[in-house]
């Protein structure tokens, strides 16, 4: 079942889908298991599931310290793709390789397309690939049946998200406000304000993130976003609370 | 030949290289800063502004040096130097930082940030800033900031804030990457200053064009103080930006273009800096834009090494990519221990101190003019003094009294506080 | 007016200053280079040449530079700034330099001898000698060796050798003593560069003939830039060598001329080095000629106190103390705390940083632009750049995190040897 | 007595004579007191004082730390005067002020001249006044009648030694080669032949000095030289053998 459609199902008895975000490899697999389980255990709708990469420009201290420590550690692409398949196996939400183009550039973009799919992943997202670059990706995922998430922010002119609108598929992530993950963000007006403008240029559902960290953020969110996304709140609680902190945190996040 | 022409092409790729890899929130800022740039490079008056600006605070044109002992000594080539390091700050990267300050200034924004690595770069960007007005934060590896301390110390003076970046290896790619994430952030009133012809399109091009003012100059000079051209020009390549200025001199010359890389520890240590003079680096996607970088199979960058600071980075402008593929340019490398010993020569034989990086261009000419005719031309580009470097060149050259007199001065220092 | 035109009063006299007081067996040396330096200045082809390797070699013409901000700052007159500080080796000393290393080949001799305070006229002799090929001898006193090793490590790597001296105060007169002892010992292949408009006859007329190189390029750039000839013209006066340099080229114009001397610890502190600002100073014969000295009543020389250490100086040139009587320049002094704050403002201000040589020219045009009209112009003569100085300028500023970079650096030294 | 006087009638006695040396107020006045009692023992004809200058640009290492020396201690112009009084009254032997230009020009030139002269010196050397500098000095030293003296050199010119000759008076000092006080001068041809030179363009006795340091030396210039001038080698023996030392040494030096 393709991620479109998935959302749809589960948007059918929920108002608004929860997408979970955790690094491979860091602080190790068997932690991310132990998260994955808590996530999956509060219905958590989504999973993304990071690559670490070298160079993630794109990405808030925590997490580019916890790309930096998995690497260290000595995380492969093959281990979290291997990773991958082991989760979307054994879980009932929908897993998304999240990651850097390179990583993708490296393997070949065909390899990549076909391993996602191999692993169970319903598509991907690559922060630093615009849609410039992206026409043979896309339509190599089309081919396979996964989707690339487009991201579309406060930033991008009527006329550019036209033309993301034309391209997106299977889900839209829209960037709450300028910046890396990881600083809070004000959820008000502003946010509801871009998902309308994002909404005039897209069918497919919206995923909103960067920084959300509480239910109040997500009561925000309901009724205009399909799904909210929780990168850095999780991993924070997880780093100073464990699992039962993390348990505790989507438990709130999600009443 | 217009290497700049993408009509043919697709914008901003050279060959398979360039390009923009941006998060999609900075496509509007580099779409703004693309159509700005046009503007620039279209109006006659920007450039000659630009002109004016360097000559009147930067002391342009640098003159044209002939090394008559240092030919004579090597007996082939007659060897002539670029004196770019007699530019305000000390290197040829106030060329680009003065160019970008305009072109900031255009875009009616008021602060500006810059990655930078030995400092150089910073350095010029702090001035620049301090004489637009800018407020100004400098992004150094915390590793830099401990060894570049002089460096730090005029950043600071020039009112510059210079933040330490304590991720990655902490040096130069982890100052690219902290810049970004300000840069995503602070887009709207902040412009940043790439230090080099690298990252997304159109900061290749753009340094180029800053840069070109370079080779501009030392053709028209080689003209009339040689009376013909070079036969070779050799620049030494960190991301290429002083090469790429000389270089754009002679482009459509005969003219034999000779980028010298930082060899480290040589071929096979795997602790150089050389992607193009050596077979270890491959085609990726990182810091904004395509290129050859010193990464592993996966796309994750190697570690990376070079006595000089400034050409120790993973990747290469995609210029120098796309040129190396056409064979138009020849890249070479220098091992730290030719560069110390071609150093040496150099403030002995002619009195000139080239910086650690300039120093690399040094060695190639210097192994290749005495193959070459008394009666044939090179020209290498000195794009930095290395008085600025004095820590790292004492260090390079194990100096003992040096140490000596640190040490004391840490003693004078202690016994102050107490 | 001619200074140095002697027909009417006796050669290498001005007013009462100046002469020759040298030993006996110095006479027919000096006799041999006034002949020499004669033949020189008669000869149009000799300052061609001179000028031909400055441009090619050191980047001459210096630029002149607006500052903008400053003006707009102090509300009062336009300031300007003759850029010396861009000149290879970074400051003007090497244009005396240069036109005494022709001189020297001139005079058929081998090798050379200077002595050095700050270590910057003993940096541009070493180059110098580099670049000509003559043997090299630094004289320095061993307290400026100590805490001016980085000139002394170029130096070094430029192939002079650097003495030591430990008589008297171990500084910059008492390298000067030790100048003229090897210069009574080896005159037939020796000659002595001597780094300021001092000593006897004929050097301040040489070296400000060198030096008048400034104030010709000056007077053409103020003309085309500015439009008119400044109102003020600044310079720092050590032993007054930049000071003439860039004033001859106002002598004859309706221009007021400003010389600023080290203040030190202030007016009556008697920790200065300002021999016509302040009073203390009376005339005297040391060192081969007769000026002002600050001196005891005996005639023993006092110590005296400079942040610079290129101002730092017991003597003045005799043209400028004939100049003071006739009230043709005016000397200023300023003080170690405001060369302090100038430096920081134009740092910050212009991106600029001047030596702490010359920032004492900058503290005495700061303090009076702002009683000018904005209509009025002032010109500065920025003689050398500040970066060469930075442990002088982190002392000076009492920089922290400079003193815990040294402390770690000399740990890192400790570590290495062990 | 003038000077040349007075070296004229000693030299009916002995085939040359010899000049000695010390640095007024080093290491102590008490101590030169006991050195000029060991040179007139030893039958001394002349004994220059140097008066201490800051700037003794003219001089070796050994007297350079001593003008040093003696100017930390305290001594003053007036103290060196006095104390020629005290020792031209004592001794036998003549006295002369050595020095630098400085020292007479910072007390004005007459009444240098006087002081000089109330002291009971002969005359002065100054040698860093060369003559184009010095007519009003030696005219004032002539009225005086106290003796200026020249020194001639191994790079005189003989067009210069016919100038300097012109105006010598009472002793011309024959720097035995070039440098400065202190080192080792090989007595031989070479400073026989300058010798030679001078003695063409002066009647005035010639004094040799700038190295001398044993009877051999003053051998060599027995029948060519009137003076033998003794300096640094006095100094240095004192240093290191004290009076015993120094006492042995000229019992030496004019055996
Ligand atoms: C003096 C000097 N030359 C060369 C470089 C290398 O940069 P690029 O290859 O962009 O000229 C640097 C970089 O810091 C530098 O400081
Ligand atoms: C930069 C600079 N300016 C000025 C001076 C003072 O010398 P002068 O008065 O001869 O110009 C010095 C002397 O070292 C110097 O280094």
């Amino acid at each position: 079942m393709g991620l479109q459609r998935f959302i749809a199902e589960r948007k059918q008895s929920k108002d608004i889908l929860v997408m979970a975000h955790v690094v491979c490899g860091y602080p190790s697999f068997e932690e991310n298991l132990q998260e994955l389980e808590i996530m999956a255990e509060a219905g958590v709708d989504l999973v993304e599931l990071q690559f670490p990469f070298s160079e993630p420009s794109a990405d808030g201290p925590l997490f580019v310290r916890a790309n930096e420590q998995s690497l260290k550690s000595g995380t492969t692409v093959d281990q979290c793709f291997e990773f991958m398949k082991l989760v979307s196996a054994r879980f009932p939400f929908k897993v998304l390789m999240m990651g850097y183009y390179n990583t993708a550039f490296k393997m070949g973009e065909e390899a990549f397309v076909k391993r996602v799919k191999e692993s169970g992943g319903v598509g991907y997202i690559l922060p630093d690939l615009p849609i410039e670059e992206s026409a043979k990706l896309h339509r190599l995922s089309e081919e396979a049946g996964i989707e690339p998430i487009i991201l579309m922010t406060p930033t991008t002119s009527d006329t550019r998200l036209a033309k993301l609108g034309a391209v997106s598929r299977g889900l839209v992530y829209v960037v709450a406000r300028k910046g890396v993950t990881g600083s809070k963000t004000q959820m008000g007006d502003d946010v509801l304000a871009l998902i309308e403008r994002c909404r005039q240029h897209t069918d497919v559902p919206l995923g909103v993130g960067f920084g959300i960290s509480s239910k109040a953020d997500i009561d925000v969110l309901r009724g205009h976003a399909d799904v909210a996304i929780v990168g850095t709140a999780a991993l924070k609680t997880w780093q100073e609370g464990g699992a039962p902190g993390l348990r505790q945190f989507f438990a709130e996040l999600m009443a | 030949m217009d290497i700049f022409d993408f009509s043919e092409g697709r914008e901003g790729y050279y060959g398979e290289y360039g390009g923009v890899f941006l998060p999609e929130i900075l496509q509007a800022t580099i779409e703004e800063l693309l159509v700005c740039f046009r503007e620039c490079k279209a109006d006659p008056k920007f450039w000659q502004d630009y002109v004016a600006l360097l000559q009147n605070y930067s002391g342009r044109p640098t003159p044209i040096t002939h090394l008559e002992n240092l030919s004579r000594k090597l007996g082939g080539a007659q060897i002539y130097v670029k004196r770019d390091d007699l530019n305000h700050t000390g290197s040829h990267k106030i060329n680009n930082v003065m160019g970008q300050g305009l072109l900031c200034q255009r875009l009616g924004k008021s602060k500006v940030i810059a990655e930078t690595g030995a400092g150089q770069h910073g350095f010029a960007t702090a001035t620049m800033a301090a004489k637009f007005g800018f407020e100004c934060k400098i992004y150094m590896g915390a590793v830099d900031v401990a060894r570049q301390r002089p460096n730090v110390f005029w950043m600071e003076n020039l009112g510059a804030e210079v933040i330490a970046v304590e991720d990655g290896q902490k040096t130069l790619k982890d100052a690219v990457n902290e810049c970004m994430r300000d840069w995503v952030t602070n887009m709207a009133d902040t412009h940043y200053i790439l230090g080099t012809a690298c990252g997304p399109h159109p900061f290749p091009e753009m340094v180029s064009w800053f840069q070109s003012i370079i080779g501009l100059e030392a053709r028209e000079q080689m003209l009339k103080q040689a009376g013909r051209l070079p036969d070779r020009v050799y620049a030494c390549v960190g991301g290429g930006s002083n090469a790429m200025g000389i270089f754009q001199g002679f482009m459509d010359d005969d003219v034999e273009l000779i980028g010298s890389e930082g060899g480290g520890h040589g071929v096979g240590s795997y602790m150089h800096s050389s992607r193009l003079a050596y077979d270890d680096a491959t085609v990726g996607v990182a810091q904004g834009y395509k290129t050859y970088f010193l990464q592993n199979d996966e796309g994750n960058m190697n570690e990376t090494h070079s006595v000089a600071a400034g050409l120790d980075y993973i990747g290469v402008n995609p210029i120098f990519a796309h040129l190396h593929d056409q064979g138009k340019v020849r890249f070479e490398a220098a091992t730290d221990v030719e560069v110390k010993e071609a150093l040496k020569l150099t403030m002995r034989t002619e009195g000139l101190i080239p910086a650690l990086e300039s120093t690399h261009a040094f060695v190639t000419a210097i192994k290749e003019a005495p193959t070459m005719g008394k009666d044939q031309i090179i020209l290498i580009n000195q794009s930095g003094r290395g008085d600025k470097d004095i820590f790292t060149i004492a260090d390079a050259l194990d100096d003992a009294k040096w140490k000596s007199f640190i040490g004391g001065k840490a003693d004078q220092y202690r016994a102050e506080n107490n």
